[in-house]
Order: C-alpha cells, then structure tokens, then sequence
C-alpha cells in the first residue's frame, strides 16, 4: 500500500488502469475507440483535463467547505473542458469533429470527479499533478490498445496506414457499436486468463483438478 | 463561519473558472475562425475547381440573402464563387437528409447557367463502412454529379440503368444511401433554385 | 434539417438507441443492470430525469443566447442537471419513501451519467425547437431505459447458469451488451422512406 | 428465472424434459429433420452449398469440442446440439458464402454464442444466429452475395466466392452468375428485388421450388414438412411457428391493405426469405423461448409483427433473424408477465 502512495503516476498508469480495472469512463472508452487517432485524441484531451482539474482541485482544497464540495469539482471540470473544447478547435477542426460530442461529454467521465473526489482533494499540488497525468495516461494506453484491435480489424489499417493490401476483407463489424462491446470484452478476457495461468503457475500443480467450475 | 467560507468558496471557484474561459476563448477566437474559414474554402475549391473569390450568404426564411462576413453564422448559408476573372462559377449549397444509419449532410455546387449540379461532397455520415459509405469516395458514384441535370425530378436508380441526365447511378448494395442522396438534392434543389434564380443578378455581381 | 416528431422517436428510441448505438450512459449502464428491479427503476427514474432538465435546459439556452453568452452552456446545463437530480430526489422523498430507500445511493449517481447532458448538447446543437427537445429526450431517455431493462434480464438469466469463471462479471456483461446491440442494428434504415 | 418453476408440466421445457424423451434423442431427431432441407439445398445449389454445410457442422463440433477441453471440462458433442447449431448456421447463409468467415461464424456461434454462458440450457440467444449477427455486421458485402439456384455446372464446379483465400476478399459475383445461370433465375432474392427494384415475384414457386437465397431457405413445402416430423414426434412446440407465421401473415397482410403496391401479399410475407426456415427451427430454440403457452403466443407473434416491421420499414430486405434475436432478449421479460397459473390461484397482482 505504502509502495502505491508514493508513485501515484505508475498507479494509475497500469496497476489501477481507469480503462481495464476501474472501468471509468466507459463511454468514450467504446464510442471514439474505432480508429487508432481517435483514441489518442480522446485519450490525450481527457489527460488534459484530468491534469487541469486535478491541479486545480488540490490548490482550493483548503478553501473547499464539505457543503459545496462536488458542485465545486464539478463546476471546475466543466470549466477544464470548456478550455479544453476551445483548445481542441483551434488545433485542428478535423479531430474536433471526430470526437464529436465526446468532448463536452468529459465533464461527466467518472475519471474525472473519482479522481478529484478520491485523490486530489487529499493530496499536495504535485502529487496530484502526477495522479492526473498516471491516470490519463493509462486512460489513453487503454483507449489506444481498444483503437488498436478495432482499427487493425475493422480497418485493416493502422493510424490509417494500410496494412494487408487492398485485398484484405475488413471486419466492418469492429466500426460499429457491437465491436467496441466486443473488443473490450476480448482484452479483459485476455487479462483474467493470463493472470488465470500465472496464479495456476504460482499455485501448485495439484490446484488444476479445481479449475472445473 | 460555515455561509460565509461556502461563499468564498464559490466566489474563488467562479473567478478561476471566468478568467479561464473568457481567456481561452479570447486565446483561441481567431484561430477557430481561421481553421473554419480555411476548411470552407478548402471545401468550395474541391466542389468548384478554379474558384479564386467568394462570397458567402444567408438565407432567410423568406427567401432573402444577407451578405454574411463569419462561417460561423447560424441558418441555412449559400457560397458563391468566382474565377480570376469574377466570373460566378457556381453557388454552393447545403443538402441533408437521413440515411441508413442517420442523418448524412452534404454540400454541393450548383451551377445557375446550365442549372446543373457539378460537384458534391459528403460533411458528415455514419453509413455502413464498405457499403454506405462509398457515397464519400466511390469514383463511379461521383461521377454522377460532374454534371447532374436539375430540369427533372432528380431521382437515384439501380446500378447501372441510368439513362437520363436527372438520374443517379446508385452504388450496387447500397441502394439505401444512394437514394438518400438523390432525395436531399431534390429537396434541396426545390427549395433553393428559385431562390438562386431570384437572386441571379446579385450574386453574380458579388459585390454586396 | 427539420425532422419530423415521429423519425426524431423511433430515430433515438431505436436505431440510434443511446446506450447499444451511441455508447452514453454506460456507467449505469454496465453497474446497475444485475437486478431487474434496480434496473427498471433506474430507467424510469432517468426518464423523469432526462425529461425535466431537457425542459429546463431549452429555456436556459434561449437565455444564453439572448444574451450572447453561449460559452457558459456547459457550466449551466452541468448545473440545471445538479438541481433536476436534487429535485427528484426530493420529490420521490415526498411521494413514496419506499421508493426513495431503494433508490436511495443510486440518484445522485444521475448527475454523473452522460446520458442526461447528452440530451441537453444535442437537441441545442441540433436546433430541435421545444417539440421536439422533449419528444427526443423522452425518446432517448427511454431507449436508455429499454437498453437497461433488457440487460438485466438476460443478466439475470445468465446468472444462474455454470458460466467459465473466466469470463464472470464485466467480460460477460460486454457480450451481451453487444448481442443486444447486434440486434438492435435490424432497425437501421427505419423511417428512411426507403 | 424465478417465479417459472411451478406444478404446470410443460412437455416443452427440453433440456429439462419429464418423460421419455430424452435431450439426446430429441436433439438427434431435429438432425434427421434438418437433413432433407440440406439436400434439397445441395440439390439446389450444388457442391458449394454441400461443401458449406458439411463446414460449418463440423466446424461448430470441433469448436464445442475443444473449446470444452480448454476448459477442463468433459466435451459435450455428443448431445448433437453443435451438429444443429452448424447446420443451422450453414442454411442461413448465401450457398456461396467464403468458407473462411463461415469458419468464424462457426467460432462466435459457440464460444460465445453458448459455452461462454454455461453451455446447452443456458444459452440467452440462439447461437446459430448469434453467429450469423456477427457474420452479418462483420461482412455486410460477402453476406448479401446471393446466387442463382440451378446454376448449370453446380455439381461440379464451386461457386468462385466459396473458396476465397482466409482473411481476403472475394472476387465478385456478376460474371459468373451472367454465365451459368438457367433463364429466369437471377442473383437476387425476391425479398431484395421487391425492396430496391420493386419486382414482385410469384411466392409459389418459393413454396415449392427454387429461387435465389440462403441455402437454406427453400422450399417451404419441406420445411413444413420437416417441422411437422418433429410436432408430431412432439419434439417440437406448435405454439411459436404458428404464432409467429401468423404474426407475419396479419401484419403483413395490413400493410398490404394499407398500400398494396409498396408492401407485398402474405403469401409472399410467409413464403420468401428465411421466415419458415427461422419460425421452425430457430425460434423454437427451447431454451432461448418463454416457458408457458400463453408466453409462446405473445413470442411469436412478437417476432413474426418485428419480423414484418423490418422488412417492411427498415433498411434491411430480410428481418428474421433480427426478430428472433429481439424475441430471445424479451423473453424473460415474456416470462415475467406471463407467469403460469398453480391450479386454483387467480392471477398474481403486480406480476412485474
């Protein structure tokens, strides 16, 4: 535990990962994941804001009455994605349209306001500056490995670089909304069947008559 | 004691959040407009090749043009463009209609003297990828809207039974889409020749 | 484009169903779908919910407009759905304390859910008029309930059954949720006129 | 689902039968029933139609085999259930459907179409259309593929789509089909030329003979009779195929009345697309279907008025398989709404 605490960045980067073990914010999670770009993007723009209120968040910490405190979070969040929905517009118009809604939406992505409530609230300036950015970064990591799957198969193609040849038969079905249920369920599946094997290696070879149920 | 930190709190909390909206607002105004203004262009360039002057308008609700000076205004807006010489080359407008999947909104050029559509270019869709959406790219598709005769009814038909210069020669499987189109540029035509005719004389000009 | 009432219902009851389609409100979505009951009240209440801060948030937009203060939507639809979530909760206080206990932990969860500012941004960016604002987030907020309610009865379902320990939990959740949205894909083109 | 397990004997909760009949033997009994259908289909299509078939029942065998053993588990092959699912698969899809993706139908069909929510008696949807859903998204062009049927040289020579290489496209069709086919027979399914062309065609010769379509989805007259087989070996519930043709038939036939020249007779309602085939042998999947006989009413006639909706207002020329799997998923919502009366006991209040 105390070996969590000092590195809140590695924490929520992998070991807490907001994607594939808090399971926060899973609708841009499923909805912008269809191409590899969109995902950074997505991943990218929340990083922003989860840093920006988390920042923000601990610097009033003190000043913050227990009445008001949400409302507080909340209304600093939606002031980050209205910077943030600014910010995104002017780089560039192309990707402002591409995560569509998605972006106004962040203000309500449970990452944000678990990470306020949960870690900035209680935590210096710094540290909760490294929180945000362990988070984003792990929400990015976990929207570009969903981009990935969905992207490759569905696309055949890779950060739109085509990789079969024109010959290849895309599985359209990954584009579409059943798709983003379906590799979501695929990677955590992945992970409780490796974690599965390692503690059936760990455990002694006796414990495989069990696995029946 | 309690009221009074509640209202700091909201005070402080309201300040913050004001400066750095109206300051990422201000940072960030032009360069929304610019992005805007150069996808527009971009955009009308694409649908009227050789365009070097435009001009864009909006359209009221009885049929009125009003020289709009942002792309960002609300409303139905037209775009005129013009050649080296200031020659109207043809007005673009908006189309929309619902698709298979939801609704698609296209832009499109429309050319006053011929009375025909000679370019269309989809905005926004999210028709079925590998079918639907080859109304975005198909080269065949497109080539129905080189020159698209709006004398008649415009009407979308089967893949490869196109006999008339009104009609659309729909992708093979994605009849649903194809359709789409041909009824938001009928609408669409309906609706806005009239107005182009009207208006012929000013838009021409392009100066006002 | 001016929609018709009738494409703007079956359009976000159905084929654009919020949750299986557009993927919003996926919290709730995937955390309280376990048991019928909770889920069924769940939809309901988020109906009521959606419906009223739809209501309100059309007139705060007239407002804003009126006074050239469009950046501030965000912040104050944010807080129109505060006061709606705190609203009901007094409400159903009020009228029924046996449904206020069973609902107890899980209204205030409503602010949170995407579903309800998702309706206030779209019909605004839309430029649906007050018609049909409130049919589409009636609509919408129903196909949410829909998409809830069908979950966790094959939820329920499956629970009894020797399902691989692998796969217990979110895992299988997200199948089903993606068979139910495969299916729902049967209604696209609906209302298209062909 | 609770509230279901009460005095009523239903002779139609199969995995769970009382009586003599066991699960094995019924289920060995809807293979023999599916059987003439197959032939008739290879008879039809030829030897791509023979060959996919063959593929995708063993396909589905050798996924439930393994996937069992992977799991520690004994396999469970032998209660025929894989062999139906396979077949099934293989008779909805197009006789020249790529070998290669009706391998992966195959996968999603089983792994998790049934055993990943616990195997026979558990599964929420019927996984031969679970499959095909995903086929269905997954590919949208090569599933819509259809040919004609009696192509000359069919016994022989494979359909060129069939053996398209893994994980590629295939070559198209329009070639091929303008050389072997007999006159009168084309490419398209009726369903798809009533929706985008506006050509009726006659039903009959649907209900009797062969036209285009799945490999499975002609002719009517056998289907019934097959279906019939199992009824009167009751091994089959009558209640859900007549309620949901009849479903079909009435909602066809108002929209007929309402306008005749958009919407088709019910005759062409009933005999085209896969309605007969899905209302037989896939709706009926006892275990996806409510319990109680007023519960297969509402189903059926539930999924034959859906079934009609879609193809009537949707984007989509067929609705089958869409209303059969809407069907599974409100199921157990049918179950709660109409539980079964014990004898004596009036209706419970507030049954949901």
């Amino acid at each position: 535990m105390s070996q969590e605490q000092d590195n809140p960045f590695l924490n929520g980067l992998w070991k807490e990962s907001p994607v594939f073990v808090q399971f926060l914010g899973m609708c841009p999670t499923l909805a912008v994941t269809n191409s590899v770009r969109n995902a950074i993007a997505m991943g990218l723009a929340t990083t922003f804001v989860l840093v920006l209120t988390n920042v923000l968040v601990s610097s009033v910490r003190k000043l913050v009455p227990n009445q008001v405190r949400i409302a507080t979070f909340i209304a600093i969040a939606a002031t980050a994605v209205t910077v943030t929905d600014y910010l995104v517009k002017a780089i560039s118009i192309d990707i402002y349209k591409a995560l569509g809604p998605f972006l106004a939406l962040i203000v309500v992505n449970c990452v944000i306001l678990a990470r306020a409530e949960a870690f900035a609230a209680k935590n210096n300036v710094s540290r909760s500056f490294a929180d945000g950015l362990g988070n984003g970064v792990g929400f990015t990591l976990g929207l570009t490995m969903l981009g990935t799957v969905r992207e490759v198969l569905g696309a055949g193609s890779f950060l739109g670089v085509s990789l079969f040849g024109p010959n290849f038969e895309p599985w359209v079905l990954f584009l579409l909304p059943p798709g983003g249920f379906i590799t979501l369920a695929f990677w955590l599946l992945l992970f409780a069947w490796y974690r599965d094997r390692k503690a059936r290696a760990a455990a002694a070879p006796a414990a495989m008559q069990e696995v029946h149920s | 004691m309690s009221s009074f930190s509640i209202i700091r709190c909201l005070g402080l909390v309201s300040l913050i959040s004001g400066v750095l909206i109206v300051g990422a607002s201000l940072v960030t105004k032009d360069q929304i407009r610019i992005n805007q203004e150069i996808i527009m262009r971009d955009s009308i360039a694409q649908l009227l090749p050789g365009v070097e002057k435009q001009v864009a308008y909006g359209v009221e609700p009885n049929g009125e043009l009003t020289r709009l000076t942002s792309v960002d205004a609300k409303g139905p807006k037209m775009f005129a463009g013009y050649d080296k010489q200031g020659k109207l080359l043809g007005v673009v407008l908006e189309a929309s209609e619902r698709g298979y999947a939801d609704i698609i909104s296209a832009l499109y050029a429309y050319d006053p003297a011929t009375k025909a559509i000679v370019g269309f270019s989809v905005v926004e869709m999210k028709e079925t990828p590998g079918l639907g959406d080859k109304i975005t790219k198909d080269k065949e598709f497109l080539e129905n809207f080189r020159k698209l005769d709006t004398s008649k009814p415009i009407v979308a038909v089967k893949h490869g039974t196109k006999k008339n210069p009104w009609e659309i020669d729909a992708i093979s499987g994605a009849t649903i889409s194809s359709r789409a189109v041909g009824r938001m540029l009928q609408k669409s035509m309906t609706e806005m020749a009239p107005i182009v005719t009207r208006h012929l004389d000013r838009i021409q000009r392009g100066t006002e | 484009m001016n929609e018709s009432l009738g494409h703007i219902f079956v359009d976000s009851l159905l084929i654009n169903n919020f949750v299986l389609a557009v993927f919003l409100g996926m919290c709730p979505f995937l955390g309280l779908s376990s048991k019928f009951q909770t889920a069924w009240r769940m939809g309901v209440t988020v109906i009521f919910v959606i419906t009223v801060s739809s209501i309100l948030a059309f007139g705060t937009n007239l407002m804003l407009v009126a006074l050239h203060a469009e950046y501030l939507r965000l912040i104050s639809f944010i807080v129109i759905i505060a006061a709606t979530v705190q609203l009901t909760e007094m409400i159903i206080k009020k009228a029924s304390p046996a449904l206020f206990r069973e609902l107890g932990i899980y209204l205030p969860l409503i602010t949170t859910n995407c579903a309800v500012l998702a309706v206030a941004l779209f019909q605004t960016v839309r430029n649906y008029n007050f018609i049909q604002s409130t049919v589409y987030a009636v609509s919408a907020s129903g196909g949410f309930c829909l998409a809830i309610v069908l979950l966790s009865l094959v939820r329920e379902r499956v629970e009894l059954s020797d399902v691989p320990s692998l796969a217990r939990g979110t895992a299988l959740t997200l199948v089903l949720a993606s068979i139910l949205s495969m299916a729902f894909m049967g209604f696209a083109g609906m209302g298209g006129g062909g | 689902m609770p509230g279901v397990k009460t005095t009523v004997i239903e002779v139609r909760t199969s995995p769970h039968l009382h009586g003599p009949l066991s699960v094995d033997k019924i289920m060995r009994h809807v293979v023999y029933a599916l059987l003439p259908i197959a032939a008739f289909s290879v008879w039809n299509f030829g030897i791509s139609a023979g060959v996919l078939l063959a593929f995708t029942t063993l396909g589905c065998v050798l996924t439930e085999h393994v996937t069992c053993r992977l799991n520690g588990n004994r396999s469970t092959v032998n209660d025929y259930s894989a062999a139906i699912t396979g077949l099934l698969l293989g008779l909805t899809l197009p006789p020249g459907f790529p070998l290669w993706m009706a391998a992966i139908g195959c996968l999603v069909a089983i792994a998790p179409g049934k055993l990943l929510f616990g195997g026979l008696g558990s599964n929420v949807f019927n996984p031969a259309l679970v499959g095909r859903a995903f086929l269905q998204a997954a590919f949208p062009v090569a599933i819509t593929n259809y040919t004609p049927a009696l192509a000359n040289g069919r016994f022989w020579e494979f359909i060129p789509s069939s053996l398209a290489l893994p994980l590629m496209k295939s070559a198209p069709l329009n070639d091929w089909i303008a050389q072997v086919r007999v006159d009168g027979f084309t490419g398209a399914t009726p369903l798809v030329l009533l929706k985008f062309d506006r050509i009726y065609s006659d039903p009959w010769p649907m209900f009797w003979g062969q036209r285009a379509g799945s490999s499975g989805e002609m002719p009517g007259f056998l289907i019934l009779l097959c279906g019939g087989y199992l009824v009167v070996r009751h091994m089959m519930d009558w209640r859900i195929p007549v309620a949901m043709l009849s479903g079909a038939a009435v909602s066809g036939w108002v929209f007929h009345l309402l306008n005749p020249t958009a919407y088709p007779d019910p005759l062409f309602t009933l005999f085209t697309g896969g309605l007969l085939l899905g209302a037989t042998f896939m709706a009926t999947d006892p275990v996806a279907s409510p319990v109680t006989p007023r519960g297969m009413w509402v189903y059926g006639v539930l999924m034959g008025v859906l079934t009609v909706l879609i193809r009537n207002l949707g984007g989509l020329a067929e609705g089958v398989m869409y209303a059969i799997l809407l069907g599974n998923a409100l199921s157990p919502l049918i179950d709660r709404l109409t539980p079964p009366r014990p004898y004596g006991a009036r209706k419970p209040a507030g049954a949901i």
